[in-house]
């Protein structure tokens, strides 16, 4: 496990291999569980990228290959009065959230029994206190008015907003932080600090970090550069706590590592860049350290996946009622 | 008689009358907070009487904007105060791509109780970024509605009839009409009395009595009307040109069909507005009425706006600029002959 | 016979004109730089050209604006991109209150020349937050102008009168036409032939030839060509209409009176777009042409836009909400009776 | 003297006396060249306001009474070809760089000689390579704009920012610090910070310092809580010459006090906040100081400004040719 509190710039330029412990070091055991969503997520975002290829899948997507245990290790420490702000890359947190494969496929493929009917697409989704849109940084200040609500009417619950590196160009998360720093809301914002930002290396589109970026508001951070589930979980346990009792945001960074394209084949990373970040992928080192259990569950849920494609696939367009 | 109230009053005690109805309002704003009470001294008192509702906020008009958005969302009524409604434009982002778009584009109606009050225009001398008219760039953005405050109407029903809509709006409130008097029991002046149509609209009609059909009707937003009465009064009595005022509330969405029976009354329109022209509201109307009016019209409505340009700070500068009720007779009279 | 160039390929080759041209000229965007070449590959190999004039930049849409107006107002050119034009509301202060403004409210002219480039419109599937049409929302700014990429208008051109008009400007591109190719030679396709006319404004004109005075004319920005001629086809070949189509490339400012031979050889006119309704290029031409031709039109212009609606995401949702050939066909076909 | 470079809140609430003793120490002796621009600053404000409460003026305008060191110490690190970009409260810096009260009057009277012939007023206008406008925190990002044009085409020319305290709430900031930072451009943001925005004092529009708030990007940060200006020019000299030299912002947070309202008597502060404030204006210092050259320069000065008052007070309306 790897937690700490202030941190230099993340590095995630392919120097040396000082990461080679990191790496090398065996991953906790999972429960079935969550062993289960984080397989489910990782072959549904295959089949959504096998679909586009075959040309079945019409518009954009953003997958989360590499960062699906982010939403698994954070989500059973909320409930259901929680909110969560998710972004373009938020297949993940839908499905750690919802476990509901079919009706996430079916907003993508514009089938019936989509959560959104087809209107929303994969990043525009609502779904009771769950909320995605494609504009970066646009969902900060909205959490802050959700946390005043929260803070006030609903004392305990919390607004989670998950945002990349990238998204801290965008002035509205200054603004965000200021405010729910002097107002004191239960806003946690969770960073899945990938190192890119589309095609533009962390290093070239922020200065300073993520930690010097939260002290500015005294806004509370927590960097953690673990893969693991038990360890993040265990590392985001006291933080959700804190703005649950306390009612103050919170800065968590997940150091993370993106496996995938951009969006759909639009990978212009070097080959070694893209070979170390899949060095951190968990899925090879979970297959690794835990074989026997892996395999089975990773059969299981490839065929899962593949069943909801098929299903629905099979179904017919969806219909928009309320327009 | 009592002394009329002032439109910075009749907002004031709307204000008060909605924060104290319904709990889960909120106002949000730069400088809102006692004893300041606002720049235009509209939310006086507030903040004493509700200290966890109404926030003085940092100087973030886009952050104060999804702020309101949030609590919307959560399902409280929100009104969000922008110091001058030019910085709006930092707002255009939350407003167009998130507080109207939730509204639908989840594929279910998403009800969101939102205002952004917007101080608003010229005539006061405070140059290029402080005077603007920028209805019509929100215009036409869908689940996004529009008021003008005027003093016909009482804020009071305008607000809650805003927030009631379960969509953001954004309310335009002429910073010269602050301090004008609101208008009351159908009289305008000694020359002029006002009606409020019984169409849902709510449309004020301003006419001169006993003087039969008009001939022009002339339309405009609320921070119009005292500049439109001035025009009305000089060409009745230096022109013998009959016009009628038409006053509505809601600019946007905007349905003329229910208006046509009182528009149909005469054979040349006019509209009023403060921004500059070109894809304004004015032109709007326009299309509507000639429509719905083609063949009844004498020629084509007459759309009347500010030059061409910045608004300049030197008040003879500034009066050039703006239209003025000379510009208006002027206009109405050439397209009479 | 070559290959017909692209759109993405014209809009390139003028960036990599301008930038080698005048040492002065800058472009930034988010990741516009190589290997990746910008989201739709227009800006490819400028970076490695022109590294310390072509910068990726954050995502801070209104930032980047703002650094364009910088450069521009220290005597360079900028071309700032947008990523998607959705995101241009996050630059609408900049461009509104800073770009647009300061070339008049000092006074005095101050150039500025700066474009922004914002690729637009859906039937891509990208869902409510990146394919609308937002050209309507900076209408009638003093000082701000707007072009719309067309397969007939080569962007070496375009771009370069835009950054000599020493004003802020905005092109828009439409992102279906990015794949396209750029008509060349008076060619459309068997049925129709273009000319660009020799006024200044350069409309492209696409006729049938030996067809005689139109039926009507229809006006479209470059975006709704294809679509535009689809339906020019099917009302030709079916209901024996024949349209004439004309596309500007400069939507803004507007002046139809150098188009007034062109225009009045029919007494139906359509205008096309592809925002919703309400506050438009479309109105904006329609008052224009109700000014200059009222006595010889036999219709009011008709204006065809997008349904009333966010742009959804799935294919068969958005094709109903967009305006399509078939809408355009049937609209025409209707009030031609 | 009394500079830090890393500084906790400034504190301007009325608690107790820690500054005492701040203020009892002497202002050093000033050229008469500062000290006659200071109090042609001082004079010209107080004649606004005079004129504003006679009804000679229109519109509104900010006086920079209690900060008119800030330009004074500064302007002469700098020279003709670097930028300065101002705002609404802009009066001193445009006195302190062009020494033209005619030109400015005339333009907040609407007079012929206006520098932008009326149509900017108070707070738009643009002269030279000074530049100010009415939208706080819009012009960070045409600083940086500008900053990477001096860096190519003018090595060794800077752009200085001029912004408030409560000018940190917008995101326009944030986006221009980190760009700054990231391309290295010489923009100088100097941070008029006097514990107030319009009517909201710091601590409520506010969360962290403008220390932190720099830190955040990486920039470098000097806090300067004296009003003399031997001892703040001297301050600003090695910073300008790195921002000069090295290409590179920086950040620097002036701690003043506004000694009038925000615009026009619209000032809702505590009866002892406004004293606090007057008790560290340098007005009162200096004359306490040095009484004799106070009181020759003080008298020069205010005859000086009643005379351009007069003469630009006749002068027919200004006209706006380029319209
Ligand atoms: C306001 C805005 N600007 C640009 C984009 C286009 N865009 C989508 S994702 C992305 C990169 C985001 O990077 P980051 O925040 O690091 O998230 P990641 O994609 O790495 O998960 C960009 C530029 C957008 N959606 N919204
Ligand atoms: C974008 C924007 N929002 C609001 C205002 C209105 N306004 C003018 S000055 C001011 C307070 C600025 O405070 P600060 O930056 O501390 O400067 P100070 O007035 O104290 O010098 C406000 C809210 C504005 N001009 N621009
Ligand atoms: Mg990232
Ligand atoms: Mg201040």
């Amino acid at each position: 496990m790897n937690v700490t509190s202030a941190s230099p710039a993340v590095d995630h330029r392919p120097t040396g291999e000082p990461e080679a412990g990191v790496v090398a070091r065996p991953l906790s055991r999972l429960s079935d569980a969550d062993l289960g969503t984080l397989l489910m997520i990782r072959h549904f975002e295959l089949a959504v990228l096998e679909l586009f290829s075959q040309g079945r899948l019409h518009g954009t997507t953003h997958t989360c290959l590499g960062q699906e245990y982010i939403p698994v290790a954070l989500y059973p420490l909320l409930d259901e009065g929680d909110y969560v702000f998710s972004n373009h890359r938020g297949h993940g947190h839908y499905l750690a959230r919802f476990h509901d494969p079919h009706g996430l496929l079916a907003e993508i493929m514009g089938r019936a029994g989509a959560v959104c009917h087809g209107v929303g697409g994969s990043q525009h989704i609502y779904r009771d206190r769950y909320l995605s849109t494609g504009v970066q940084g646009q969902s900060l200040p909205v959490a802050v008015g959700v946390g005043l609500h929260l803070k006030r009417a609903e004392p305990g619950r919390i607004a989670v907003v998950h945002i990349g590196d990238g998204t801290w160009g965008e002035g509205a998360v200054y603004e965000a932080l200021n405010m729910a720093q002097l107002w004191q809301v239960p806003v946690l914002v969770v960073v899945e600090h990938n190192g890119i930002a589309q095609s533009t290396p962390t290093e070239r589109q922020m200065s300073g970090t993520v930690a010097t970026r939260a002290a500015a508001f005294g806004v509370g951070h927590l960097r953690i550069d673990s893969v693991d589930v038990t360890d993040v979980r265990a590392a985001l346990a006291p933080v959700v706590e804190q703005v649950r009792d306390r009612h103050r945001p919170y800065v968590v960074e997940c150091v993370t590592h993106r496996v995938g394209p951009h969006s759909k084949g639009d990978d212009t990373r070097a080959a070694e860049v893209r070979e170390r970040a899949a060095r951190h992928d968990w899925y090879r080192r979970y297959r690794r350290d835990h074989p026997a259990q892996f395999a089975a569950a990773d059969q299981a849920q490839a065929e899962a996946v593949a069943a909801v494609v098929r299903e629905v696939g099979a179904r017919p367009a969806s219909r928009w009622e309320a327009r | 008689m009592t002394r009329r109230q002032r439109v910075a009053e009749n907002l004031n005690s709307a204000l008060h009358h909605l924060l104290g109805a319904h709990p889960g309002t909120y106002l949000i704003g730069e400088d809102v907070a006692d004893p300041y009470g606002g720049a235009f001294k509209v939310t006086r008192g507030l903040s004493d009487r509700f200290p966890d509702r109404v926030l003085s906020s940092p100087l973030s008009e886009g952050g104060i904007a999804g702020v309101g958005a949030g609590l919307a969302l959560s399902g409280n009524r929100s009104v969000v105060e922008m110091m001058f409604s030019d910085f709006a434009a930092l707002a255009f982002d939350q407003l167009l791509n998130f507080a109207a778009k939730s509204v639908s584009m989840y594929g279910r109606r998403v009800p969101m109780s939102m205002v952004v009050r917007c101080p608003t225009g010229g005539n006061r001398g405070y140059g290029p970024t402080h005077s603007q008219s920028l209805q019509k760039h929100f215009l036409g953005i869908p689940s996004l509605h529009l008021r003008e405050v005027s003093p016909f109407h009482d804020n009071q029903r305008v607000l809650t009839a805003m927030l009631d809509r379960e969509e953001p709006g954004v309310l335009f409130e002429d910073k010269v009409l602050y301090t004008r008097a609101m208008y009351q029991d159908g009289v305008v002046d000694d020359l002029f009395r006002y009606e409020v149509l019984a169409d849902p609209s709510e449309t004020a009609r301003v006419f001169a009595p006993d003087c039969g059909p008009p001939d022009w009707i002339v339309l405009a937003p609320g921070g119009l009307t005292e500049r439109a009465v001035t025009a009305l009064r000089t060409l009745l009595l230096e022109e013998e040109i009959t016009c009628e005022l038409l006053v509505p509330s809601q600019l946007y969405p905007f349905d003329s069909k229910a208006l046509l029976p009182v528009l149909s009354r005469a054979d040349r329109i006019c509209v009023l507005e403060d921004s500059t022209a070109d894809g304004t509201w004015g032109e709007l109307l326009a299309q509507q009425l000639h429509e719905q009016l083609w063949s009844r019209l004498a020629r084509p409505v007459l759309p009347l706006s500010a030059e061409p340009s910045i608004v300049p700070t030197a008040a003879h500068l500034e009066h050039d600029v703006l239209l003025q009720p000379s510009t208006i007779h002027r206009a109405i009279m050439e397209a009479t002959k």
